[in-house]
């Protein structure tokens, strides 16, 4: 099964695309951008946990840890009129659009700073200014929605992109049949990418899918497709690329199947066991794409240990201060509560 | 003035819309070259081409979720859904992600979509062509719902659909859609939320949608030769729904029946009497009555079909009996 | 009597009835090993097995599908959406394939189906995880629609859905899920279409639903401390809905206030005012008044999701008014 | 593509499997049972055509002309218990699943005689006693019931089979992926039978799915599929042997797909120009499974000309003398209108 063969690639010769030609026009600031970004999903995330045990966070929250690549890989080539639909578990997407840490932890901290203006919360993250077109607490439709952006922007003579993320658990849902084949037929600039971390909450894939392979059903929709490392950088930002290419080129879309697999619980403050081992956990963590890219970043000499640390540093006192930030700013006015219902 | 069917009113105003407003376009299965299925687009395609007249696979849900996220980026899509039953396996994307965005967004994302169908029972279509449904679109919060019973309110209120920003159903009934009425040239709209008296009187409110407007009228023509005055009101959208016009005619008459084909429970006629109820108590001297469907799934044969959907001499009956109260 | 919580008391239903019944089965997303998101199976998974207890891929059209098929040949589906949010993908399979086919096939086919799911606005859940909706299903025929508001209700009627041939929504308001309250203990059925009078009173009557009721118990609580006799029923299920029971306490106290957090267009509040106005027109001394949820998408922050929930203090201020009319 | 290679397949050794090893079980009698249920089915449908023309049928009348092969080939594996779902092109069905003539006729004609008493017409009927669980106006639904069905026969231990009847246009409908998924993790006795005449009313099915293919998406759900010609019924007959038994043993279910083509109007009094050409119709009307089986009897000496003409000519009265009946029969009474809602 090509899953196991991605794992045992990765093991193998872990980030061996290296020496890949298609990383030519990658230069060392890019790759530090890559870097840098998914540090802060990660330092975002963890605050955002530590924040939920403090009883800060009033809803839900579903963290993006140990998926940081995939959505840092993906959004590195994307524009800020590009248009991203994303899920449940939309942090990471939200900070790599652009949205900044206050935006993201002041919505979850429900205040009036949120990028959603503390309507959304976790599951609700909206910032269309610069293309985060939402966030959705239901599995399935931003497959369909960025569709809707590729026909949009098909028809507006436009060379924007349309780009969903979304997990294994959605790719059983009739949107991803009726989104993908959509897309297909009518050759719609928008890419499809299925973080697939084998679970959906509790339900492994392999229980949930006749088929446990992603990447493989491009073809069923006569749509280009392909399976990624998810845990690697370099290779969904090289599979990125090249999708995102094509679809601004009008070549219609492509699916992308990223392997991964989230460390943390489904969300926060639900129990993390009886549907997978600690082991299992265990051993995924050390396929953390963000030590990873660090030690593939010293070993090629594209960074030394120092630079990275100050990165860390810079991440770290930014996030703490957005959380300060996002607690120190007022909650929503209640007479607003029914404005924007029309426009 | 011109004569013109509803269905031809409202290809015009869509001819005229689409014209002017590139980013229009339109959904549906068999709305290109075919023209749609009531030929509700027929002639367009040679004039704009598939891009803007785009058949669709049979994925409702699929292509209304599409359209949501072309409406959230920049353009306006039109789902023509043929019978507009179909439109109930795209009721999660409708619900959540349609009628909530302009709200979660706090009104940074505009949400310009038309969904328009032919509802209503009638020609034996049977349970699965015969839904109405709007009633659950006026109960959540998001959506405009447009019921017209006449040609030119069919130009005007779709013209108004076509250049607002919000959701709406468009539900035109299949018993009048070739129906022929003045219908006035170039641009023409019609505000949304703004009741048509379709004929003054003093007794009794008829409150009426969709195709009982006519049927209401030709059995106030009738009981007209007995000398009651009945005045005749026609909602045109139940969202936003005029009750200012209702609760003044209800001043006046004192009484109130409401004519409405689709289901009585928690229905239009529901919220239009409990409105009345609370802002109008004073002004009735006899109970509200509705006279609606028969609150079952629509059967097949003649004889049955006839016997659910509110004929003239129901009507009739109602509104003896409401006088005689 | 032992006390249960409300989601024991629906379990224990479930068990005593799968115990007896092989082919009742239920099927949703983590209702196996993990017992339900709101542990509405907990445990039942060791007892009857994967096929019995049957986690399933999110393909909530999909699985009501084909429950709506399983129902019709022998078996006994319970759904289980952990929020009903997520029964809206599957609406046109429920309202098409579900809701008609007994009618459809002259009673030929049963179709002993169970929706079930958490409902309603409460810690933050946000748009996507607080609808009710039940409202839509009231409207449409070919359901029974429970909301039951305390422990022993919720095994009576969930025992009576277990046995009965038709599709029952079985609707759970998240904010009671673990309230406790008295059980009884072995079999405990409650008919459909009976209300209970929560409080005996007479100066008004208050109809309040789900997670309403006790919340208006409390405000009658601090009413009666200023002499009001306020009378508040439970109508348990709002389809059937038991108008006698309510007919009978406005003809005592000729006032009427709804509670109801789902929205108010359309809604059962809407249904009851209409029913009393038509049928107990003369016993009314005052306008009938609704109190709903505010007519939005459930915004996320606390400070929002307060304000569109009616609170104790609402209540109290819309019994004072009522009295005041 | 495949299509096209069951076509040149079809040209070239028309009903080749003749000589194959599976028909071993073929009785002279099953075989002529084939031929007369296609038959009843054409000369039914060819009743109703006439009966719409003179206005005995209120609503819509979708016939089944071209494609008799498909039910008769499958249904002739079936008992009365096994469970048949189909759509709005539903008469073939219900005729080979054994409704009789009378019940279908008099069904159109609204005629409490009708299989579903007049509440259903063309597009619901219904007779349960006999497994035809019902025919359904909506494009989809049909597949989810038929692993419904399996579902049920799965738990209760019992070796039935549950099958749905539906058309190409379905295979685009996230019905066709979320129920073919269920019924292949759970291995349920399903038969999926796609009809794929190449057209949804006008849409080309080439036009509305990225792959013009159907029968080869199982592997995509891990299911068994197969493409077989569906004009020729021994190939459906064997396909649907296969199918069955596989079901009925416990290994799961089958997407059959038959192409086919229907050589009358969408539905009658419809239009039929403009989306097809003449002599498209007209080829395939060559390639008709009737009087190809017709041929294949003769020259296989499994027939005379005589015993297939007395069938021809028996089935004529009798589907004569159907209309007659359905003719008669009373209406159904107004007030029993609202009988039955609730069980
Ligand atoms: C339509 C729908 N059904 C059920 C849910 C409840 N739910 C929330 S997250 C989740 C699992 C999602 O799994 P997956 O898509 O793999 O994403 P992951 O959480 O693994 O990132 C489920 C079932 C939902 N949000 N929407
Ligand atoms: C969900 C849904 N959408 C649209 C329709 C309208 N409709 C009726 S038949 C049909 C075409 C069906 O094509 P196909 O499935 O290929 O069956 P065929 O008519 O070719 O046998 C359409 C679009 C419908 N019945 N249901
Ligand atoms: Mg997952
Ligand atoms: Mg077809």
């Amino acid at each position: 099964m090509l899953h196991q063969d991605v794992q045992a690639e990765t093991k193998a010769r872990p980030n061996a695309r290296k020496q890949g030609s298609e990383e030519a026009g990658r230069t060392t600031e890019e790759l530090h951008a890559l870097y840098r970004q998914m540090i802060v999903i990660r330092y975002t995330e963890e605050q955002l946990a530590r924040s939920h045990q403090m009883g800060l966070i009033h809803g839900a929250c579903h963290t993006y840890v140990g998926e940081e690549a995939i959505a840092s890989g993906v959004c590195a080539h994307l524009r800020a009129d590009d248009a991203v639909f994303s899920t449940h578990r939309g942090h990471g997407h939200a900070l790599a659009k652009g949205v900044s840490p206050r935006e993201v932890i002041a919505e979850l901290f429900g205040r009036v700073t949120g990028c959603s203006q503390g309507r959304g919360g976790s599951m609700h993250l909206f910032k269309p200014e610069i293309g985060l077109m939402g966030t959705s607490g239901i599995v399935g439709p931003c497959i369909l929605q960025a569709a809707g952006a590729g026909y949009s922007f098909k028809l507006l003579r436009s060379d924007k992109v349309g780009v969903a993320f979304f997990g294994d658990g959605a790719v059983n849902n009739g949107a991803f049949h009726e989104g993908l084949n959509l897309a297909s037929i009518w050759k719609l600039p928008a890419l499809f990418v299925c973080e697939n971390n084998q679970y959906a909450t509790e339900v492994p894939f392999a229980y949930a899918a006749g088929n446990p392979n992603v990447g493989n059903r491009g073809p069923i929709y006569g749509m280009e497709s392909v399976t990624v490392d998810g845990n690697d950088v370099l290779a969904v930002y090289e599979a990125a690329r090249e999708a995102v290419a094509r679809a601004r080129a009008g070549e219609g879309p492509t699916l992308l199947e990223c392997r991964t697999y989230r460390t943390r619980a489904h969300s926060e403050g639900m129990r993390d066991a009886g549907y997978r081992t600690q082991e299992e956990v265990e051993e995924w963590k050390t396929r953390d794409p963000i030590k990873r890219f660090h030690q593939w970043l010293l070993e090629n000499q594209e960074a030394d240990a120092e630079t990275l640390a100050a990165i860390d540093a810079e991440i770290k006192a930014t996030v703490e201060e957005a959380a300060e930030f996002a607690r120190n700013s007022p909650w929503p006015e209640p007479d607003t509560v029914s404005d924007h219902i029309f426009s | 003035m011109r004569e013109l069917t509803y269905v031809d009113a409202t290809r015009e105003a869509l001819d005229r819309a689409m014209a002017r407003d590139p980013s229009i376009f339109v959904v549906g299965e068999g709305i290109g070259a075919r023209g749609g299925n009531f030929n509700t687009t027929s002639g367009l395609y040679t004039k704009y081409g598939p891009e803007r007249l785009c058949d669709t696979p049979i994925s409702e849900r699929g292509f209304v979720g599409m359209c949501a996220g072309a409406a959230m980026t920049g353009t306006r899509p039109v789902v023509d859904f043929m019978f507009i039953d179909f439109i109930l396996d795209a009721f999660g994307e409708l619900v959540n992600q349609v009628a909530k965005m302009q709200y979660m967004s706090s009104g940074r994302l505009k949400m310009p979509i038309i969904l328009r169908g032919a509802i209503g029972i009638g020609h034996s279509a049977a349970t699965h062509h015969s839904g109405s449904y709007y009633p659950i679109f006026a109960h959540l919060p998001g959506f405009r719902v447009a019921v017209p019973a006449i040609p030119s309110d069919a130009k005007g209120l779709f013209t108004t659909a076509l250049h607002g920003d919000d959701p709406v159903l468009f539900l035109e009934h299949k018993s009048i859609l070739f129906n022929r009425g003045e219908v006035p040239e170039g641009d023409y709209a019609i505000p949304f939320g703004q009741a048509r008296i379709a004929r003054a009187g003093a007794d009794c409110t008829l409150v009426a949608i969709g195709s009982m407007v006519g049927k209401t009228l030709a059995a106030c023509d009738k009981l007209a030769e007995e000398g009651v005055s009945a005045e005749v009101i026609d909602p045109r959208t139940i969202a936003p729904l005029d009750m200012a016009t209702i609760l003044e005619s209800v001043h006046k008459t004192g009484r109130l029946l409401i004519v409405d084909e689709t289901f009585q429970p928690c229905g239009v006629g529901a919220e239009i009497a409990a409105q009345v109820i609370d802002q109008g108590f004073d002004d009735l001297d006899a109970p509200i009555h509705r006279l609606n469907g028969a609150h079952v799934p629509t059967p097949y044969s003649p004889p049955l079909e006839n016997a659910i959907v509110p004929q003239e001499s129901d009507i009739e009956q109602s509104i003896r009996d409401l006088l005689a109260e």
